[in-house]
């Protein structure tokens, strides 16, 4: 673990080359980190905050966060979803301290203000004082003191929330080739949750995004996936942008596991590896077309997940410029037969701390967090594929996270 | 004895008999740690009956009845594959495991099974890092004899650690 | 055995018999671990006699002979109250808990009772926190045989850790 | 866990409406803790730092801290008192590692420099070198090189410190009304120390302080204060502060475990809720009048507590922005019968890392600091009983805490 | 049993044989801790054979064959020496250790010795600190029967924690 | 532990007085940590990163630090040593986590970018694309992207190396009488490594410097050394610097376990100590002359130890301001018989976290974070042997101290 070099602070000045130089200051400084989470996670962006699975009933709540910022969503008595922070209006407490629940109402435990599922305060113990003696002056007013609430978007069972008063409709904000591929996920059906999975990551945040966005590494990297074909440079296979460069998806088809010319440059494919128990990946096809593996990444803090039948949404908590919480969202649909959920299950041993792919991008983004700290005045090189940030067909291509960086500039002024 | 596990049936057990038994799991269960900590990890799946399953699972799914596990191995099969895994395909940092597994409890005992619970700290060191608890919580498992030997049939490991330290390759 | 606790009187001991003792008590710490861990912690008390006292105390008070506990329990009517504390009124953020005792040590065996001593280790685990040690420290315990069971007449559970990190409120 | 937003250096002013309005970055920002160290800790105030009892005798010692300065308690060979930096000044070894015992002498073990009780530097190993060679410059100077000894006032048995040149006597730094109650729980009989009890709570410091100047939450969030009628909103009670606003004692008398038309506001009250053993609570009657619960809080680290028959100080000793040590010292009288001892000691489960009454404030100061982390630029909100920071006859208010900002943003200048 | 270590020869061992040897062992281990957790030092040398050794070596030399000890202990002159350090002549600020040793399983047991191997995990608690974890590893022992006791002719203790917090006074 | 107070950005001003002053911001000021990585370790100076004997054939390898920053050594193919940094030049992964070993080539794990050797980027996949698509721009050149290299400097089996494109050789660097006592100890023998030992101690890496520069405190702090003679003021002793002052070395000769006048004032002499088994200490004449010790401190990041028979370097590998890691590498040489091993095992007893000398030095040195941490603007006194930097022939004296913070000044521009 080297300390980060972060003294010099006169010299944040992204590299003149563009995006296809990453500073290494990005990824270590605390000045940074602070102006992401106030510009970015508190910006004019669309959060995701959970699924409306998670929260089936009037009364349904669960924590959630935007960026590090604690919010809670609810669904309030007339089926509506909101989003407000988790942090009392009086004096700051996190009231909400239950992962997920039910509840008529929320009361702060210091001093019992009283909120509506809305997060309307609706009641301040001794407001009128107690035999004529004390209390709240004349004028406070309840309505001065609702907890912070959200924007909230929900699209087929998903929950965005957003910081900002203006902003684009969530449709808009994802752009239309961005919506296809979510709506190819949530398609309408009811979600059936399956249950979640936990990391805490040494690493930046933004190192999260750039492993998602990066399908370079994914034939190189992953013997899982190089090996049995689950996802390949010979595969068909393509890279989706929207508009701002801030969103994109990766597809691909699952092939074979059979060494062609192309696996010459897959150093780790394994052409003669067998799994044990073939069950594990045991392929169902359930979405039209041939694509098995979308991985669409949404600005700035989801991932949704289809790699084969396993499917998830992982959620990016950031812990500081060092660190970031994982937070996966297994899930299925309601209409899933018990042979489908199982077979979720099992290829769930793909993924999350212990995924036989995953465990390889969470070990190698702390590989890149230690290698980095040391270097703040250093770059990254993202010149695989050129220097731009267009679609693509292929998979040999660094253009999504330049994408991803044209717009982090943006909305950093960076 | 009500302070007893709910789930416990040993109504007909001899006392004795369940003091024995639990000095033979306890040897079990440290062979098993001795296993994943310094041992071959190719033996591992040698710890489980021909059909048997593992399952290494959050509290937060244990406790709300979600069935999505973090490791979940339906066969030996899976095991070998963990295995090699471990030995061949993933990519970790080089770490050293230290598996503190106490309170063994004999929860029930069958005709043909005998079931057992206990607790399990990791601690994991890391190259130029200090040593630091990993995870933490229990094992519900079941039991047969089989070739001789004890082996886990059934082995439910529920971590209490809902936020994992990075990555977890090798089986707790 | 010079190398014992000075306060052991066992020279008319017979050596298996000590084991066999150890044997039960072991299993009366894994029971209670599993209690504060896992079980209903309604169930405390069950572990104690009806004539019984708890004291959790931080070893700087038990090295200077302080009498100041972290928590003094005089008799059951304490146990029960605690457990009310912990399931109604206190308030407290979710945790989970995992004791580790070790070390069980027979120091006396008398006619109507034993003395023993082990070593325990708490980790906690919060919601979005990762596990960390909480407390470490030692029993001191006096068992009688009550009801047909072993249970605490005295239990002295001193911590080495003087810092506790924010509250406890579940008993060692 | 919330990463502190800290990075807008800019904007660190107090926020117009004064101190109704308590800004969150005092909580959370780096720069504002060492500054509290420099100018409160190290500034012109009395700082406890520990009791006589226990330093009883010549030679006896403590370990304590000012802030979280570490320092000295000792008793001198005259019998007197005497605070010095535990921080040797040659290079700066923190010498004495010990909490507490006896010493002739202080022998800083780098080098054995060599300080008596008062903190006199009297010897220095090969000053005058060996054989001729090496040792001290002639210039040296054993007077230029004592360590720093602070002021230090004793009141019956409680002894502060201060590293001011000028400050006002302790009696006045009080105030005439803090004097009072001071000397209700100090009267000059001798203490007798029963025992030590200490927390690591993972929330800014001032937030101790808060809790304790704020009787508004007593009768909300303590079940057992509410239900056994330790420290209830319909009991007799009275907030009192001293001119500056900067001490403050919250005074109450015991009342009934019964439903009144004034619980109905609290919401935790429980009416049938009975003790399994009621010696837990059973009170004795020691001091004049009826008041059963005097809240001490003395500007600008300690707490005195008279809870019926539990007596502690708290001192409270910061340990940066986001979290402080809590160290308890329970004592009762040297004319204690063995009765009146375990009296003390029974009702002490009410307090502490594990009493019924304290676990419930170490937790919501948790809450409030992950609750504020995030939200910087945020205020708390001081408006009940109004806006000043008078003395009240009742405790539905939270002038104590505004008293106690008022004369912060002055030490602070904010 | 292929998953036990290699280094066993045990097969003419009878099973309950081992189980109670284990017993008695698991009794010297816990001794051993309370000795260095909370008994006087001053006894740690007697829980060695009069020829004896011990060696607490970083697992790093340990796994390459590097000589080099944290602690080299060649004979029990050696360990009274290291008893005078920690009680006179070495500075240290105050500390309470806790050792948690686990997972005791016999070896070898031959005519003249028997052979075990347990973890360890060591919990330190400074002053003015929580408890943190300070080192963990495995103990690989030779125990001999000597003077009515069993006692460690040879002990070695391997730290996985390559980097100690600080010092290690006292041994582990 | 004392959080540093270390707001007062304004004041990081070096006292008038000068190098017999140091301010306490230097062991806790984060933007001073940043500036020595950048100034010092990455400047014009000689790093030390290993010895030959651990990368013995083409192919062998060892992790190593440069101040925090993360570098490798390697052998390769033509027997050259070779230092680079352990960052991938393409976005940053710490590629080699292996404490030592052997390879042909180093792979990048994420996108497999392959270096040789010596650091030159060789091979990076899929960079013509595939079948046509994607794959680097044209201008893409791998020359363009080798490791960045260091310069590497060798003398006898030690290895150096450093960032800087101009500075003397190793030779010039250490200076005449630094490069003798350097080849006393290699003396062109081969080293046979015997293990190693890791500390990570929680002071500024700064204060292990000043200890082994400070001759003073091992007659004062250290009973094994005092009471057997192995290191005393009273023995034949010197303190040499090169011109600079920031090298030095003290030496000394083993005198015999007897009170004398001069012991009078080591208040830990213990006449009548006796070890249990002298094996311990059996000393071993190797080396030409009387020196029994010599401890050499090389800037930046060194110490090269013998005392009696045990050898080591003891390599400095801070961990930002408050911590730094201690590794020791014992050695002896690739000549000695067994019996001589066994010696330096045994004498290995002396040293290292659990060694009866070095514990109290690691010691002292948490002692002196904690103490200093409270006290940014506080100063530490180095006047003993006066003011200067001269050599002597004694070890009553600071000078060696005085001499590195000379320098440090100057590499600091402070
Ligand atoms: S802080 Fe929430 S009610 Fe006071
Ligand atoms: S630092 Fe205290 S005597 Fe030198
Ligand atoms: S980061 Fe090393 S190959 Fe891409
Ligand atoms: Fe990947
Ligand atoms: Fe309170
Ligand atoms: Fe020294």
């Amino acid at each position: 673990m080297a300390e980060a070099h972060t003294g010099k602070r006169a010299e944040r000045r992204w590299p003149d080359a563009g995006i296809h130089r990453i500073p290494y200051w990005i990824y270590t400084d605390a000045e940074i980190y602070a102006r992401e989470q106030a510009r970015i996670f508190k910006g004019p962006s669309w959060n995701y905050v959970g699924l409306t699975a998670e929260v089936p009933v009037p009364g349904s709540f669960r924590r959630s966060f935007i960026g590090d910022i604690p919010v809670v969503l609810t669904r309030d008595g007339d089926g509506g979803l909101n989003v407000f922070v988790n942090k009392c209006a009086h004096r700051g407490v996190q009231f909400c301290q239950k992962q997920r629940g039910t509840a008529n109402e929320f009361i702060c435990p210091y001093h019992q203000w009283t909120y509506d599922l809305t997060g309307k305060l609706i009641g301040v113990p001794f407001r009128r004082g107690l035999k004529r003696q004390g209390g709240m002056p004349a004028a406070f007013d309840l309505d001065d003191h609702h907890l912070q609430r959200l924007r909230v978007a929900e699209r087929n069972g998903v929950v965005f929330a957003s910081f900002a008063d203006e902003l684009p409709p969530l449709e808009e904000y994802l752009g239309e080739s961005m919506l296809e591929y979510f709506d190819r996920l949530f398609d309408g059906r009811k979600l059936k949750i399956l249950g979640y999975q936990r990391q805490r990551i040494p690493s930046n945040w933004k190192l999260m995004f750039e492993n998602i966005k990066d399908p370079y590494h994914a034939s190189l990297l992953h013997v899982f996936l190089i090996t049995f074909g689950l996802f390949r440079a010979d595969n068909p296979s393509a890279v989706r942008l929207d508009e701002t460069g801030r969103h994109s998806a990766l597809i691909s088809a699952k092939g074979e596991q059979k060494a062609t010319s192309d696996t010459a440059e897959m150093g780790r494919f394994k052409a003669d590896m067998k799994l044990n128990d073939a069950k594990l990946l045991t392929p169902v096809k359930e979405f039209p077309g041939n694509t098995t593996v979308v991985m669409q990444t949404i600005w700035p803090n989801i991932i949704f997940q289809q790699q084969t039948n396993t499917l998830a949404t992982r959620h990016i908590v950031p812990r500081g410029p060092g660190a970031f919480d994982l937070h996966w969202t297994y899930f299925g649909y309601q209409d899933d037969d018990e042979e489908m959920t199982r077979i979720r299950l099992r290829q769930a041993n793909l993924m999350g701390p212990a995924g036989y792919v995953s465990i390889d991008d969470s070990e190698v983004m702390e590989f890149s967090q230690d290698g980095i700290a040391a270097f703040p005045d250093n770059e990254g090189v993202l010149e695989m594929g050129g220097y731009d940030t267009d679609d693509v067909d292929h998979i040999v291509t660094e253009s999504a996270i330049r994408g991803f960086y044209k717009y982090y500039r943006e909305a950093m002024d960076l | 004895m009500s302070r007893h596990s709910a789930t416990k049936t040993d109504t007909a057990l001899d006392r004795m008999d369940r003091l024995e038994l639990r000095l033979q799991l306890e040897e079990l269960y440290a062979e098993y740690a001795h296993c994943l900590d310094d041992g071959a990890i190719e033996h591992w799946p040698d710890f489980f009956a021909d059909a048997c399953s593992y399952m290494l699972i959050p509290r937060e799914n244990y406790d709300e009845g979600l069935p999505l596990a973090t490791i979940r191995c339906e066969s030996k099969g899976y095991l070998k594959d963990r295995v090699a895994a471990v030995q061949d395909t993933a990519l970790y940092a080089p770490l050293t495991l230290r598996h503190l597994i106490t309170g063994v409890r004999v929860t029930e005992i069958a005709a043909d099974h005998v079931k057992a619970e206990a607790n399990f700290a990791v601690l994991r060191t890391q190259v130029d890092e200090i040593t630091k608890v990993f995870l933490a919580g229990r094992y519900i498992d079941t039991i047969v004899f089989e070739d001789g030997q004890l082996r886990f049939k059934e082995k439910l490991a529920i971590h209490d650690s809902l936020l994992i330290p990075n990555s977890l390759v090798i089986p707790v």
